[in-house]
């Protein structure tokens, strides 16, 4: 099964076909269909990840053919330590966003064909190791987002879609001319990532700060990282929930997945230099600066999109602490972070399914009427405290163990949020689900099948990564430390870190 | 050249007519007062074509030049009449600024 | 300690209660629909006492192996594996986790068969079983964990419990907002905790052994000695340090006790296991678990002995003027953690470890007392609303005074055995102060329990009628337990007489080989051995004991004394602060809270209005850029085509057009930029 | 070689063809009384143009008539490019209403005359030659535009693109004549001999002869400032015409600059890039132009409401980023200008083909009119027409994706830096109304004021082929960069 990689980003482009070619009268069976293709995409991914050689960090499940041979651009899929374990929860999350996306009733065939687009986009950007072929999925991706946020969105959907497209495009349009720059004054031209990561000493030092700092812009817009967050509230609050749940749950991934793939592998140089201002000093900010804005936030779903752009700022952190721990934790918390945030969007989208509203004041005393979804959410919630004995538990301690080691203080930040993250996501649940129960709700139906359907792997996978972090860290330390050295073999930098 | 007249005075002449062209061409309000100024344009270059082949070594090349240039210019001018002619037949005047449907 | 034993109990031990949590969860609304409350508590209560009979047979298995033998290690799988740091789920069984074991399974477990008397009535009777099962799991990793993130583990995992059953009638606001309150407390403490972790991680990194796991730390501890660390301590003090801070937070010891007197709005069986009997005795097992690091910075010691002596003291102060009867016990147990951790302060650790069971015994006899009485009284709380009780409750009664004997620390009461030697050891170890300190506490402790037993049990009912009318003792499954624990707060201290009288000490040296490292040694040993001084002192401390009695006894019993006139001094002021707690929790929220939401709501603002504002702006400047380029055409070019033709046409409406339609313009237009670029051309060239 | 007039003959086929096609069209709409199939006969005649085209060999390079004309892989090039267009015209003309109204025999004859003019264009080798085609295509452009004979825009159109171009071609040939003053010759190659000679050029002459000729071909591809003309003749133009003078038209322009600025006066490096006249700084003004155009046009397509002007004003902002490959001076940026000139030529078709489908139906060309489009009968039409905008955006998958890649990576090549940034930003600006169509079509709910579309598989199976090639050629484009590489030869030989 040598076109695993192939298959996996294409079965959901079939899908597309299949629901596009459906007649109007047999829509209702779209919804089928996109589960289908995202199941055995999962399956697939499942398949990759029970026959991925850990031991190793070459590229495994490697396609290489010619596309555009005057150009050197080839179609080169290939998966390492690093991407595997995104494309498990890429697969994971659109599974389940399929099933959180029954409740949509308009043009569903457009909906799922647009859906399962995206999913294609995201499948690529993480297989893809020749540049080129990253680029364009990464682009790719923008459009379905756009129309799935602009017609299936809320209220402000126009404004939020524009937002979202203008601004990944700023930022994709900068790695656009970062790559070409790689490409024309690397030691060969070549879109060949793994070839450009070898030539990377070839680059002068000031072009490799120029370039890693346009490709930093580019990625760090998807984080999205301080201060170039403000369309994920925007897209959020207005995207449907299924696609709100692929944002926080893949997209913002997208992100940091480029940094290391791309600012770490090909530019270490200038990575060793600059990743203490950029990802350590802006990471921490956005820990903080997120807690504290989640805070003040009314809307439920605005909170959650804060607490996604803190959790995020671990990531960044734990790139920037340069020691295993700190990075196989980065990684480990983009994949926990996946699912946690996951399950908080399908919470808030339960109860903006009954309510139609999502005003935290307007709610309380929920868990008398719907008390399996409180616990549910009682049970997100310490996911996203990162209570020991879940996911994100091990993923913070590990970036800030690590984080530590390199920057003392700004782990002490990291640190001292799991305070204000509980305390907002405390005062939050106390508002919406305990005291006095608010008798404008009564009569909302408990959680549906289907929503726990959709929430019940997730929180399994959670507790289990909680007890046995192994099963995804397996995946990723043989590579992250390989990338880890090649960085810290480069020359530091000259500016005193901040101890 | 002495005091003579030379290629200069033919350029200087040039010059002017293309200029005189130019105002005109700026500032008449009336289509067929444009294409006259038009018409000052292309003779000016006319000007300068015979006054390069006269002078310079050049073959016949410079007055082919020209009377294309000539003969182009009558066909300009049948084409503009022409249209100048349906807008008036539209819309009973030919003063440009008048005919402003456009530009939304 | 370097090769111990394997054994696979432990893990039953601790799984045990987890099952139980598990089911009740999952199936526990289901079953007690279809089979009643009674399947709940045959769960609930039967994992918690399996474990403890496991915990017993371990125990005696223990006690036939030599003492250096007695490490027991049951390994499950790896944990984490990265970077350096090689952590297990394993559980370390040793003396001092064996004791805390015993402790968690058998008063918990009584505590579980107290509960199904006490919340017989709760329709969510399985969801409380659920908790109180996940908190002893969370309790015996806490203790159990081989290394300190296991233990972290059970840290915060007793914490979420906590939170849990401190809200559990969450219809009620403000028990919920005690829950949060203690979380995000607990939190404060966690930091400095998980901080301490990640330097201790480092530093033994550094000395080319990271690890956390805590046997190991034991073995390398030594090379840190003269480490430096940060903010000019040295690492051992900076670590040790910050994981005091952490206890301060779980054990409630100041700054941070805050929160357990607000823990109080749990049901009463949790006050009892949860914020008496165990968890919060976490930090001082902490300490005790991590001596041979304490005993290294002796800084760190002397902060812990003179943080615990002030609590111990400040605590008590301010039961005096409790009316709430579980109020005064919250005070009273802040005030006990106070003893406990100057004893592991001045290097007792034994001593420390020993009050701390004593404590477990009989103030969760005293806990479930009142409970039995708050049950008797229909939720009523308010001590100036009882009295007499003795009549109608006569074995809570009984209980309840042998549990006050015993925390008062009269001989030959289980109290008496621990205090009196944390006391002892304080002088002993040349801790004058703290010992002062602890002496005055143990006085006012005296006074404010029996003020409490007095104003319970003794003078005439003040209730209303419906009340005395249903005043009865407790159901047979509270007596029982009431009953047992009574009788250990009676004789749960004769495992270690005081040296003066007898050198009698089983428990001391069981306790042993876990306080065998060099520097543990070192402190313990120092100090005043004195068998004669230790009787005098003993003397000292016994007479201030009486003292507080007749205090308590004359204001309260026989009344010949008014408390009125000691409230009144000094104009009541004093009175008043005592009676609010010395305005502590105002303080935060004037100091901490407030600040902190309105920071956070003018972030909010900022990141809407001026962050965004930036991207809007650029957006903005773009439109502007349309705006002007349109300017541009209509005022430039065509503004000359006016110009020149206001004598012809009226200018009309064409100003305000983007591309104006006027031929004239467009040729001004080239003519104007064939001009201008000349122009350039001409400048560069000059 | 230098062929003679018969031997020239021989390459000359398709314009050939085209003129007697053009003959046959006069007379047959004198001889038949219905007209309905002289459109046919048009896409035939295109059609077999577009053959030969395909069928002439390109290995010989020649000199025609004397040095009047060149014959090389260049010319190849856009020669096929503008019959393609015309054929696009021409398919778009018998499924235009507006044109229908028409007089179809003169109408088709002028198209394809214009076409004619266009190749020649293409291939002067000669300042007099690139005057006479220049003026050519101009003349019967003007009539195209006031073909709609009662039309009041249609006419107002005609005669400003009139004015306008008269001027324009006036200011070229005196430019020109300084030219053939000082090189004393008309012919390309001489021209480039005489001013690379060594001695003393008078500098300043030049330039001002340079910036003269520029507003002559500037005009023609509605480059800034010389762009003013465009969004009226577009909008005023029916939009078979419009399409092509957007397509046709700027390509023949594009092909006469390059022709003029490159072989002409410049001298190609063994590296491959371009060598201009010393002292004479025409690439700095023309880098100054580039951008001026991408972002004015832009800007001022930002506030447009009418999709023929919108269009009209991305075509300008279009030719600016088509520049960018003119002003990095080597043949990466010319090839990736030719590579762009097609993938502009799909994309740009596409668009007007719709607008027009749209205009036919509802007889409205305003963005009002295409309101929920997607849910009122028009998904197809406006899925294609978002196909369209958003490669005209440069977004990937699309061949203006690719288009904009290679420019991009001429600039960044050429160390263009300032310039890609200003390029990507303006290609950033530039989505936010390419969107804004799209946005109306499927996010905004119709009135139900706005009509249906009823579809005609004449227009829709050109769409579609658009539409497909758009995609095709965004994921496999090798022939066509092939192709561009092929035609990358200028014939200078003696």
């Amino acid at each position: 099964m040598n076109h695993a990689l192939t298959l996996i980003t294409f079965i959901p482009i079939a899908g597309m076909v299949v629901v596009l070619a459906l007649p109007q009268a047999m829509k209702d069976i779209c919804k089928w269909i996109a589960a289908a293709a995202t199941a055995v995409q999962l399956l697939i991914a499942i398949w990759l990840y029970r026959s991925f050689d850990t031991a190793t960090t070459a590229i495994q499940f490697a396609e290489k053919h010619d596309w555009i041979p005057s150009y050197h651009i080839t179609y080169f899929m290939g998966v390492d330590g690093i991407s595997i374990s995104m494309v498990l929860l890429t697969a994971l999350i659109c599974f389940i966003s399929v099933f959180a996306s029954f409740s949509i009733t308009r043009a569903e065939k457009a909906y799922y064909a647009l859906l399962l687009m995206l999913d294609a986009g995201m499948m690529g950007v993480f297989v893809s190791l020749d540049f080129f072929l990253f680029y364009i999925f990464w682009e790719v991706m923008l459009l379905p987002m756009y129309f799935l946020i602009g017609i299936w969105g809320g209220p402000r959907r126009e404004y939020a879609a524009i937002k979202f497209f203008l601004y990944t495009l700023l930022g994709s349009v900068l790695i656009l001319l970062a790559m070409l720059g790689l490409y024309y004054y690397g030691a060969q031209s070549t879109f060949d990532m793994t070839v450009l990561a070898s030539n990377a000493s070839h680059y002068s030092t000031t072009f490799q700060r120029i370039v890693w700092i346009a490709l930093f812009i580019g990625f760090a817009i998807k984080i999205p990282a301080f201060p170039f967050h403000t369309w994920l509230p925007d897209a959020h609050v207005e995207a449907p929930t299924a696609i709100s749940v692929i944002l926080a749950g893949v997209l913002l991934k997208m992100g940091t997945y480029g940094i290391l793939r791309v600012n770490f592998a090909i530019l270490p140089e200038a990575t060793h230099q600059l990743a203490w201002l950029f990802l350590g000093v802006i990471g921490t900010i956005n820990i903080v600066y997120g807690a504290m804005c989640a805070m003040a936030q009314t809307d439920y779903k605005k909170l959650i999109a804060y607490s996604s752009i803190s959790h995020m700022g671990y990531v960044m952190l734990g790139c920037a602490s340069f020691t295993a721990a700190g990075i196989n934790g980065a990684v480990l918390q983009m994949f926990n972070h996946g699912t946690v945030t996951a399950m908080l969007f399908i919470l808030v989208g339960v109860i903006y399914d009954r309510a139609h509203h999502r005003e935290i004041a307007g709610f309380g005393g929920l868990a008398q009427q719907m008390p399996l979804y409180a616990g549910m959410t009682g049970f997100a919630f310490f996911a996203g405290m990162g209570l020991p004995g879940m996911s994100a538990f091990i993923s913070e301690v590990l970036v800030l163990i690590g984080a530590w080691q390199t920057h003392p203080l700004m782990t002490v930040f990291g640190a001292a949020t799991a305070i204000l993250t509980a305390g907002y996501l405390l005062w939050t649940y106390q508002r919406i689900y305990l005291g006095p129960f608010n008798e404008k709700y009564a009569g909302y139906a408990d959680l549906t099948f289907r929503e726990a359907f959709t929430l019940v792997p997730l929180a399994i996978i959670v507790l289990i990564l909680g007890v046995y972090p192994h099963a995804v860290l397996g995946l990723l330390n043989t590579s992250l430390v390989h990338l880890n050295q090649i960085v810290l073999s480069t020359p530091g930098p000259a500016v005193a870190l901040l101890h | 050249m002495g005091g003579g007249i030379g290629l200069n005075h033919f350029l200087l002449l040039s010059l002017i007519i293309f200029s005189l062209g130019m105002v005109c061409v700026l500032t008449r309000r009336n289509a067929i007062g444009i294409l006259m100024g038009v018409e000052l344009i292309l003779n000016s270059a006319n000007i300068n074509y015979l006054a390069f082949a006269h002078y310079g070594g050049a073959k016949y090349d410079g007055q082919v030049f020209a009377i294309f240039v000539i003969m182009l210019a009558a066909a300009e001018a049948v084409i503009g009449l022409a249209v100048v002619l349906a807008i008036y037949q539209n819309f009973k005047t030919i003063d440009v600024d008048a005919t402003e449907t456009l530009s939304g | 300690m370097d090769h111990p034993v394997s054994i696979t109990v432990a893990r039953y031990i601790v799984l045990l209660p987890l099952i139980g949590a598990t089911i009740n969860f999952l199936a526990g609304s289901w079953l007690q629909k279809t089979f009643g409350k009674r399947a709940i508590s045959f769960v609930g209560c039967g994992v918690v006492v399996l474990a403890f009979i496991l915990a017993v047979r371990t125990f005696f298995a223990m006690l036939a192996m030599a003492p250096e033998n007695r490490f027991l290690l049951d390994d499950l799988w790896r944990w984490i594996d990265v970077g350096g740091l090689n952590l297990e789920v394993a559980f370390w069984l040793d003396p001092l986790s064996m004791v805390m074991t015993l402790i968690i399974t058998g008063i918990g477990g009584l505590i579980h068969i107290y509960s199904t008397g006490y919340m017989h009535d709760d329709e969510s009777y399985w969801r409380f079983f659920g908790w109180l099962n996940l908190f002893t799991f969370a309790m015996l990793v806490l203790v159990l964990g081989d290394n300190l993130w296991l233990m972290f583990v059970g840290w915060e995992g007793v914490g979420l419990c906590s939170f849990a059953l401190i809200g559990f009638w969450y219809k009620v606001l403000a028990n919920t907002t005690a829950g949060n309150k203690a979380f995000i407390v607990n939190r404060v403490g966690d930091w400095a905790f998980v901080i301490a972790l990640y330097s201790l991680f480092m530093a033994l990194g550094n000395v080319g052994h990271p690890t956390l796991v805590t046997r190991e730390i034991a073995k390398y501890a030594p090379l840190l000695a003269g480490m430096p660390g940060y903010l000019g301590m040295t690492m051992v003090t900076f670590v040790t340090l910050l994981m005091f801070a952490g206890a301060t937070g779980k054990s409630a010891q100041i700054p941070l006790y805050v929160w357990l007197p607000d823990a109080m709005a749990g049901p009463t069986p949790v006050s009892a296991l949860i914020h008496a009997a165990t968890m919060v005795t976490a930090g001082i097992y902490m300490v005790a678990r991590l001596n041979f690091l304490f005993s290294m910075a002796p800084a760190t010691m002397t902060v812990v002995a003179v943080v615990g002596g002030l609590t111990a003291l400040f605590a008590a102060t301010v039961g005096i003027a409790q009316n709430d009867i579980k109020k005064v016990l919250a005070y009273s147990t802040v005030s006990q953690l106070g003893y406990m951790f100057a004893a592991v302060g001045v290097g007792a650790y034994a001593a420390g470890v020993f009050h701390l069971m004593t404590h477990a015994f009989f103030k969760a006899c005293l806990f479930l007392g009142s409970g039995s009485v708050i049950h008797a009284m229909g939720g009523e709380q308010d001590m100036r609303k009882m009295g007499a009780l003795r009549h109608k409750m006569p074995i809570t009664f009984i209980t309840f005074l042998a549990a006050t004997l015993a925390i008062s620390g009269v001989p030959p009461f289980a109290g008496f055995m621990s205090k009196d030697e944390i006391i002892w050891q304080a002088f002993a170890h040349g801790h004058t102060v703290v010992w002062a300190l602890l002496l005055i506490g143990a006085a006012i402790t005296v006074f404010y329990m029996f003020r409490q037993v007095y104003m319970t049990f003794f003078g005439e009912f003040r209730g209303t009628h419906e009340q005395e009318h249903h005043l009865h003792e407790s159901p047979p499954s509270m007596a029982y337990v009431l009953i047992v624990l009574g009788a250990l707060s009676v004789v749960g201290g004769l495992v270690k007489i005081p040296d003066f009288i007898a050198t009698y000490k089983p428990f001391e040296e069981f306790l042993e080989p876990v306080f065998a490292s060099g520097p543990t040694r070192a402190v313990m040993e120092a100090g005043i051995h004195s068998h004669s001084l230790e009787a005098a002192f003993g003397f000292v401390t016994f007479t201030m004991v009486v003292l507080g009695w007749l205090a308590a006894d004359f204001m309260y019993r026989q009344q010949t004394v008014d408390p009125e006139r000691f409230s009144q001094a000094f104009g009541g002021v004093v009175y008043e602060w005592v009676l609010n707690k010395y305005y502590v929790d105002e303080l935060y929220d004037f100091a901490v809270v407030r600040p902190y939401q309105a920071s956070c709501r003018a972030l909010a603002w900022i990141d809407a209005n001026i962050i965004d504002g930036i991207v809007n702006l650029a957006a903005a400047l773009t439109v502007l850029g349309a705006w002007l380029s349109g300017l541009f055409d209509a005022y430039i070019v065509d503004g000359l085509v006016n110009a020149a033709s206001l004598v012809t046409l009226d200018v009309g409406g064409r100003l305000r057009r983007l591309q104006t339609g006027s031929i004239n313009g467009y040729l001004y237009g080239i003519l104007a930029a064939v001009m201008v670029i000349l122009l350039v051309r001409a400048m560069l060239h000059a | 070689m230098d062929l003679g007039n018969y031997a020239s003959l021989a390459h000359f086929l398709p314009e050939l063809l085209l003129s007697a096609g053009i003959l046959v069209l006069i007379i047959v709409d004198l001889l038949v009384a219905n007209k309905s199939h002289l459109g046919d006969l048009a896409l035939i005649i295109t059609a077999g143009a577009l053959l030969l085209i395909a069928l002439t060999p390109v290995t010989a390079n020649a000199w025609l008539f004397h040095r009047m004309l060149v014959f090389d892989g260049f010319a190849m090039f856009f020669r096929a490019l503008i019959a393609l267009a015309a054929l696009v015209a021409v398919w778009m003309s018998m499924g235009s209403e507006e044109v229908r109204g028409c007089d179809q025999g003169e109408y088709y004859a002028i198209l394809l005359a214009s076409t004619l003019a266009m190749f020649l264009m293409a291939e002067s080798a000669n300042l007099l030659m690139a005057y006479l085609s220049l003026e050519f295509v101009s003349l019967t452009s003007y009539i195209l535009t006031g073909f709609l004979r009662h039309n009041r825009r249609s006419l107002e159109a005609a005669l400003k693109y009139l004015i306008y171009g008269g001027v324009a071609s006036g200011t070229m040939i005196y430019g020109m004549s300084w030219i053939f003053g000082i090189s004393g010759s008309l012919d390309f190659t001489v021209i480039n001999k005489a001013l690379t000679a060594p001695g003393a050029l008078p500098v300043l002459a030049v330039f001002i002869a340079l910036v003269l000729i520029l507003a002559g071909m500037g005009y023609k591809v509605a480059s800034v400032p010389f762009h003013m003309w465009a969004p009226d003749v577009y909008t005023g133009a029916p939009i078979p015409i419009t399409t092509f003078l957007a397509i046709g038209s700027k390509a023949a322009g594009f092909a006469l600059l390059t022709r003029f600025f490159f072989p002409a006066i410049s001298s190609l490096t063994a590296s491959g890039s371009w060598q201009a006249l010393k002292g004479v700084d025409w690439p700095q003004l023309l880098l100054v132009i580039c951008v001026i155009t991408m972002t004015l046009g832009n800007l001022a397509a930002l506030q447009q409401t009418n999709m023929k002007r919108l269009l009209a004003y991305s075509s300008v902002a279009q030719a600016g980023y088509a520049l960018m490959g003119f002003v990095v001076l080597s043949n990466d940026g010319i090839r990736a200008m030719l590579f762009y000139l097609f993938a502009y030529y799909v994309m740009d078709a596409g668009a007007f083909l719709v607008v027009m489908i749209v205009a036919n139906n509802t007889g409205r060309e305003d963005i009002g009119a295409y309101r929920g489009l997607a849910w009122r009968g028009g998904i197809v039409p406006a899925v294609a027409l978002s196909i369209f905008l958003l490669s005209l955006t440069g977004i990937p998958l699309t061949v203006g994706f690719i288009g904009k890649f290679y420019l991009f990576a001429a600039v960044i090549r050429g160390q263009f830096y300032v310039l890609a940034v200003v390029g990507v930003i303006n290609s950033v600006v530039s989505l936010y109304y390419y969107m804004r169509p799209i946005k109306t079509m499927f996010l905004d709910t119709p009135n139900g004021d706005e009509g249906t579309l009823a579809a005609d598989t004449w227009n829709y199976g050109l769409m579609s082929v658009l539409a497909c090639a758009t995609i095709a050629l965004g994921i496999y484009w090798a022939p066509i960069i092939a192709f561009a590489n092929r035609s990358l030869n200028f014939f200078l030989g003696a």
